[in-house]
């Protein structure tokens, strides 16, 4: 309970014009929580793209020892066939979070027009989408993941569009059901009744108030295609050739890297998808509540 | 409170949803080309006689080319608990091998499910009462953390500290000690419980916490209702008020993230197995993928996609039974 | 002329703007069914104030946004100038709009906060005066926020409605609605959200507007004395009818039906003490509706079988002042 | 000779919030008289259900009660509110000081019966007696028949939700009830039958009725005295007879004078209150109101509201007492 504040708007009207994205991220960065999970998460992406030039070996060279433990010369040592484990790793970190962002791509893309379209055109078009999108949120996801895996070529492109498919399904539902309570707010009505435009009202009026909503989901849905396609890679399938976490962890399980105690070899991918996934709920819980709180001032 | 309107949307969703699941199941191995008896066995055997090759055509029901024809015989197959033979354990058919896999892979969800969702529960009331706080802060996020671990990364961390570091402490592989025969006596039930506490503990762990973030979020959002702030005025004892007011109306939720999850929960299981060496389904699977044994992929694939649209449909059903407040559309 | 496009056009009287005729609207939801609008015929008449006063669930809102065509009617055919607002081609839409708005009963929620007052006041004017310049619409904004004072108006333009208290946005609403030269405005409770001291300058405000640019205005609430205060004539709704309707001194001096009797009996006046007898445990919430007879039947002192059986139509039992009961009080 | 049954002394609620700290209550001082009905009038933002929270101790952070003193008067001694620990203010709440909330919708348990919420309350203060009876008592007190024990929240309307709200208020028999806004979500009609429903239980159960609210006419209608409140304080209190007919506060002249009623003049316009409330976040001087006061004056910054003014048994916060009053009644 708290009690209402009039804003003292005539003394604090700003003459200097200013948007409200600005000040809105500016807003969104005073939130510990976000900040530090955005900040996690720019770490790993500018890992993942200096990879390549940060690694000081190929990733597909062979020629060191076997099973040597991290020293100056091996950062994270090397595995059965003689990797350098920290080259495989940081150009891993580039591929594992391809794949991440562009499974992501696909599903808030398609998440985001089936639930817009479906939420904001109420009847037929929203029965059928919203039909579609209950029977496929019932399909358990991995066993169907492993049985398309199983029958589709294995390379990463494959991953890619399994995943992208399986997963806007629950994304369309989130958006759906914001974009019907926001279609029953009063300045929705009052933008019709100002003369726009269905699709202006949805993508003016509509679309900002979903914004948070599809960066968060959007963030981590990255993070769960990241941890899917380290199962699917453990489980064998996928593109086994392919550098990236889940490979790594996939070779290590099969060369019984235990018996060898290559810790080097099995920590450091398990720990980063951890990271990742903590930075992820860091980032979305933190959006979240600036937007509650924001909300809550406006009021 | 159920209408019988409920009801029929929801049976139509579970049919519908499990018509997909035996469209699937049928048609993708169809669109692989080639002709998997040649590839498989000719493999696994290296030389077989052209009357050999029949008879497994036949047995494999895949003499007529006709599509149409072959889903009529898979439906029938079906419906007479055949779902093929294994190309791998040959000639153990589908069925066999399922059911002799099934067992632990039960026992493995059911109980770590048990735990989970009760810690899961226990945990989340106290932190969702206690929102807020430093401590709350600290624990909610270790929790979201440990959620987004992939389980069997944490299955290999044990595995890799119970070999070498606690050694001969728990038993790291197995369902059960080689040298002894499964039969009802205390040794062997004994080691069964031995082997299964590390894998139960990694499905625990990692599955534990997002009961109790479920269980924290709608106990947050029960703190903000006036039910509550009623019932402290009262002066309701705070014990009593979590239990009765506020962790009463988020249990609901909860209960139906138990069920939600058990999908999820199962692939955890599978990854578990593999991992430990545990016979369950999700090591047969694993065996299935990896010797590309189609027809037991397939009916892994259709037996866990059924059970999990029914307990969709029991959770949906369930939910609406216990909820005074449901009127369902 | 065939009786198709009869039902969709026809030359109004010269002083009515909108006419409801048998409009239903009806909710369903589970078992329970909600007349919104029970079979309303009703016409409003062109520059005067018209208020609906009426309880939760009679319907009034409905009634508002019906009549605007941002809700369609279950059955029966609601008329703009004589034109069927359902069957609108599409430039007559846009005059239909161009030539309506509303003001909303939650300040806060009425207006976007992502958009700017600008934006938010010159949105009509966006839309219907493509002929216009953004300077000349700056300036247009900027003149109608003086005009409902919130001046200097171009101070206000580029801020955002999270800096502006209750009265204020309620304000910008007031302005946006009105910037279009509209002829007809719908205004849904404009004040119950806001403070004692800010409900009579808004309720003022509206006041001089209405007389200054001549539009309808349907005044919709749920407090009978704004309602009598700002209106020319007034509609007391019942469980989705209109039960009485004139002027408004003579509703509140002697009301005929006996819910309005009961409405304004009921009204708290300052200083005027509740005894601790006058409790009838009413409790209308359970019929919503679809009667076959009298919709206050159930509760009225003076009951006859006929209301039970027949549905009292509106009579004009006075002049400016009619009435659907059987038995009107005297 | 007063004998009051709650007296608060020096009473600051703050609410810590980003922007700063709002000074909710602002060193409030008010007595609550044994066997009246006293309204707390005021706009949003006057810490009028601040209050009503406070004396239950039932604010939360963000907000915090800083300093001030809550006196119970009890038959068997005082109880100092503030000061008593948590299991003995479990104990005292509902017992000695009941209340009923707005949200009659969202009030109840929504997966209990209502029989259940009523058991709660009498486990919960260790009450003996046939429980069942007792809820048909209250149930039947507040208008409503024993059928509803056994019914859950939402099959009930929003009256007879309010209408179950005050049972459970008055089932442990508290000597005070705090209404706030109780009447506010709800229709007219159902108004006034709740509000005479309170007016009836407080005569038979000889209770002190705190009753809270936004609206004058409705406050003057059922109370004895009122309490008008701004920015945090009571800036006159008064018996409601007295108060509404000379009203010494220009604050209070003005809001009645801007009130509609039945009877107003529709062809003069409405007289109104310029400007907005002062900010609670900045420590204010002297007069609260003088920012919005035709009659402000230098003075007006440098009142010393400590002592008050008080006129026959009101109280009163204003250099000039009654002077608006009588202005407004010369242009008239």
């Amino acid at each position: 309970m708290l009690p209402e504040l009039e804003p003292l708007a005539s003394k604090s009207l700003k003459t200097k014009k200013q948007t409200d994205e600005d000040s809105f991220i500016r807003g969104a960065l005073g939130n510990r929580k976000f900040l530090s999970g955005l900040i996690i998460l720019l770490a790993f992406t500018l890992l993942g793209i200096l990879g390549p030039f940060i690694a000081p070996y190929s990733p597909y060279n062979t020629s060191f020892q076997s099973w040597l433990p991290p020293s100056s010369a091996h950062l994270l040592g090397t595995d059965y066939i003689g990797h350098d484990v920290y080259s495989w790793f940081v150009i891993g970190t580039g591929t594992s979070l391809f794949v991440g962002a562009t499974v992501s791509l696909i599903t808030t893309f398609l998440g985001t027009a089936v639930g817009l379209i479906s939420g904001y055109y109420s009847g037929a078009i929203d029965n059928i989408l919203m039909r579609t999108v209950d029977v496929l949120l019932i399909i358990p996801t991995f066993p169907l993941l492993v049985i398309l895996a199983v029958y589709l070529p294995p390379t990463n492109t494959t991953t890619i569009l399994i995943l992208g498919m399986l997963s806007w399904p629950f994304m369309s539902r989130v958006i759906r059901s914001q974009v019907l309570t926001l279609k029953e707010r009063p300045f929705v009505n009052a933008a019709k009744l100002s003369g726009y435009s269905g699709s202006k009202v949805l993508f003016k009026e509509i679309f900002p108030h979903l914004l948070p909503l599809i960066i968060i989901n959007a963030v981590y849905v990255v993070v769960g295609a990241i941890v899917a396609q380290a199962g699917l890679a453990f489980f064998g399938l996928g593109d086994l050739s392919s550098v990236n976490w889940g490979t790594s962890l996939y070779w290590a399980q099969s060369s019984d890297a235990i018996v060898y105690n290559a810790w080097w070899w099995i920590v450091p991918p398990g720990l980063s998808i951890a990271l990742i996934g903590i930075a992820a709920n860091l980032f979305g819980t933190g959006l979240n509540e600036y937007v509650g709180q924001r909300s809550g001032e406006v009021r | 409170m159920i209408t019988r309107k409920y009801l029929a949307t929801r049976t139509s969703y579970a049919i519908v949803t499990a018509i997909i699941a035996l469209i699937i199941n049928f048609l993708l191995p169809r669109l692989v080309p080639g002709n998997p008896v040649y590839t498989i066995l000719l493999t696994k055997y290296h030389y077989l006689p052209p009357n050999q090759i029949k008879l497994l055509e036949s047995q494999f029901g895949l003499q007529n080319p006709s599509l149409w024809y072959q889903f009529q015989r898979y439906i029938i197959e079906l419906f007479h608990g055949n779902l093929g033979i294994s190309y791998y354990y040959y000639p153990s058919t589908v069925v066999n091998v399922i059911a002799t896999h099934l067992p632990w892979t039960l026992y493995l969800l059911g109980t770590s499910t048990a735990i989970s969702s009760l810690i899961g529960v226990i945990v989340g009331k106290y932190i969702g009462w206690h929102s807020g706080t430093r401590k709350e802060t600290f624990v909610s996020a270790l929790f979201m953390g440990l959620t987004s671990i992939p389980f069997f990364w944490i299955a290999v961390i044990f595995q890799l500290v119970f070999a070498l570091y606690l050694t001969n402490l728990l038993p790291i592989s197995g369902a059960f000690s080689v040298t002894l025969v499964p039969s009802f006596t205390a040794a062997f039930i004994l080691s069964v419980i031995k082997h299964s506490i590390l894998p139960i503990f990694t499905l625990v762990l990692v599955s534990f916490p997002g009961f109790s973030l479920t269980m924290r979020n709608t106990m947050v959002n029960q703190n903000r209702e006036d039910y509550l702030t009623l019932a402290k005025a009262k002066g309701i004892p705070e014990r009593l008020i979590v239990k009765n007011y506020a962790a009463r109306n988020a249990v609901l939720p909860v209960a139906t993230h138990i069920v939600l999850a058990f999908g999820y929960v199962v692939a955890g299981a599978f990854f578990v197995e593999v991992v430990f060496s545990y016979p369950g389904i999700g090591d047969a699977l694993y065996v299935a993928v990896t010797s590309l044994d189609y027809p037991l992929v397939d009916g892994i694939f259709l037996m866990i996609t059924l059970t999990v649209i029914i307990a969709n449909f029991i959770s949906d059903i369930l939910y609406a039974y216990l909820d005074p407040r449901v009127e369902l559309r | 002329m065939n009786r198709r496009q009869r039902a969709e056009e026809y030359a109004p009287p010269p002083d009515e703007i909108i006419s409801f005729r048998n409009v239903n609207k009806i909710y369903k939801s589970g078992h329970s069914t909600n007349y919104a609008m029970d079979d309303i015929s009703f016409s409003i008449t062109k520059g005067k104030t018209l208020s609906i006063v009426g309880e939760s669930g009679s319907g009034k809102t409905t009634f508002g946004l019906a009549s605007l065509g941002l809700l369609e009617p279950t059955s029966g055919h609601i008329y703009f100038q004589g034109k069927n607002i359902s069957k609108l081609n599409k430039s007559q839409q846009r005059d239909f709009r161009s030539k309506t708005h509303m003001i909303f009963q939650d300040p806060y929620s009425s207006l976007n906060p992502y958009d700017s007052i600008f934006t938010t006041v010159s949105a009509p004017l966006e839309s219907f005066q493509k002929g216009l310049s953004r300077s000349e619409r700056r300036g247009r904004a900027a003149e109608m926020l003086d005009k409902v004072g919130l001046s200097p108006g171009i101070e206000f333009l580029d801020i955002y409605p999270k800096s502006l208290s209750g009265g204020q946005r309620q304000r910008v609403a007031i302005a946006r609605s009105l910037i279009n030269d509209p002829e007809f405005v719908v205004a849904d409770e404009p004040t119950s959200m806001l403070d004692v001291s800010i409900t009579s300058t808004v309720i003022n405000l509206m006041k001089s507007l209405k007389n200054e640019l001549n539009f309808t205005m349907l005044y919709i609430s749920h407090e009978i004395a704004t309602s009598r205060y700002i209106a020319d004539d007034m509609a007391v709704m019942n469980l989705g009818r209109i039960v009485e309707y004139g002027n408004p001194d003579e509703i509140t001096k002697s009301p005929k039906h006996p819910y309005t009797d009961l409405l304004i009996r009921s009204y708290p006046r300052a200083g005027v003490r509740i005894l601790p007898g006058e409790e009838r445990h009413t409790d209308y919430n359970v019929y919503n509706g679809g009667i076959k007879g009298c919709t206050f039947a159930h509760t009225c002192p003076f009951k006859t079988s006929e209301c039970e059986t027949t549905k009292p139509e509106l009579r004009k039992i006075s002049h400016e002042h009619w009435v659907a009961c059987f038995h009107p009080i005297n | 000779m007063s004998f009051p049954i709650l007296s608060i002394r020096k009473l600051n609620t703050v609410f810590h919030t980003p922007s700063g700290d709002v000074n909710a209550l602002r060193d409030l001082s008010l007595e609550v008289e044994r066997g009246e009905v006293l309204a707390i009038v005021g706009e949003s933002g006057s810490g009028k259900s601040t209050l009503g929270f406070s004396i239950l101790r039932l604010i939360d952070s963000p907000g915090e009660i800083v300093s001030g003193s809550i006196t119970y008067h009890d038959k068997d001694g005082d109880v100092s509110i503030l000061d008593l620990s948590l299991p003995k203010l479990r104990e005292f709440r509902w017992v000695n000081i009941s209340m009923i909330f707005q949200s009659a919708m969202n009030v109840l348990n929504p997966v209990a019966r209502i029989e259940r919420q009523f058991i709660d309350t009498f486990e919960a203060h260790n009450l003996g007696g046939d429980y069942q009876a007792r809820i048909e008592k209250y149930l039947q007190i507040a208008g409503l028949g024993k059928q509803v024990k056994k019914m859950y929240p939402h099959e009930l309307s929003g009256g007879m939700k309010q209408r179950v709200s005050i049972a459970l208020a008055l089932s442990c028999e508290p000597s005070v009830l705090i209404a706030d806004e109780p009447t506010t979500a709800l229709d007219v009609v159902v108004q006034k039958e709740i509000l005479s429903s309170i007016i009836k239980i407080k005569e038979e159960l000889n209770l002190t009725v705190m009753f809270i609210t936004h609206d004058l006419s409705v406050a003057s209608s059922i109370a004895d005295r009122l309490a008008i409140f701004y920015a945090g304080r009571p800036v006159e209190v008064g018996s409601a007879e007295k108060l509404l007919k000379s009203p010494q506060h220009p604050y209070t002249a003005m809001l009645l004078s801007s009130m509609i009623s039945l009877n107003t003049n529709r062809d003069a316009f409405l007289k109104t209150m310029g400007g907005t409330p002062p900010d609670l976040r900045k420590p204010i001087q002297g007069c609260s109101f003088m920012s919005r006061c035709p009659l402000a004056e230098p003075a007006c910054g440098t009142y010393d509201l400590s002592p008050g003014k008080s006129y026959g048994e009101g109280y009163v916060e204003c250099i000039h007492p009654g002077r608006m009053a009588r202005e407004v009644e010369a242009v008239d």
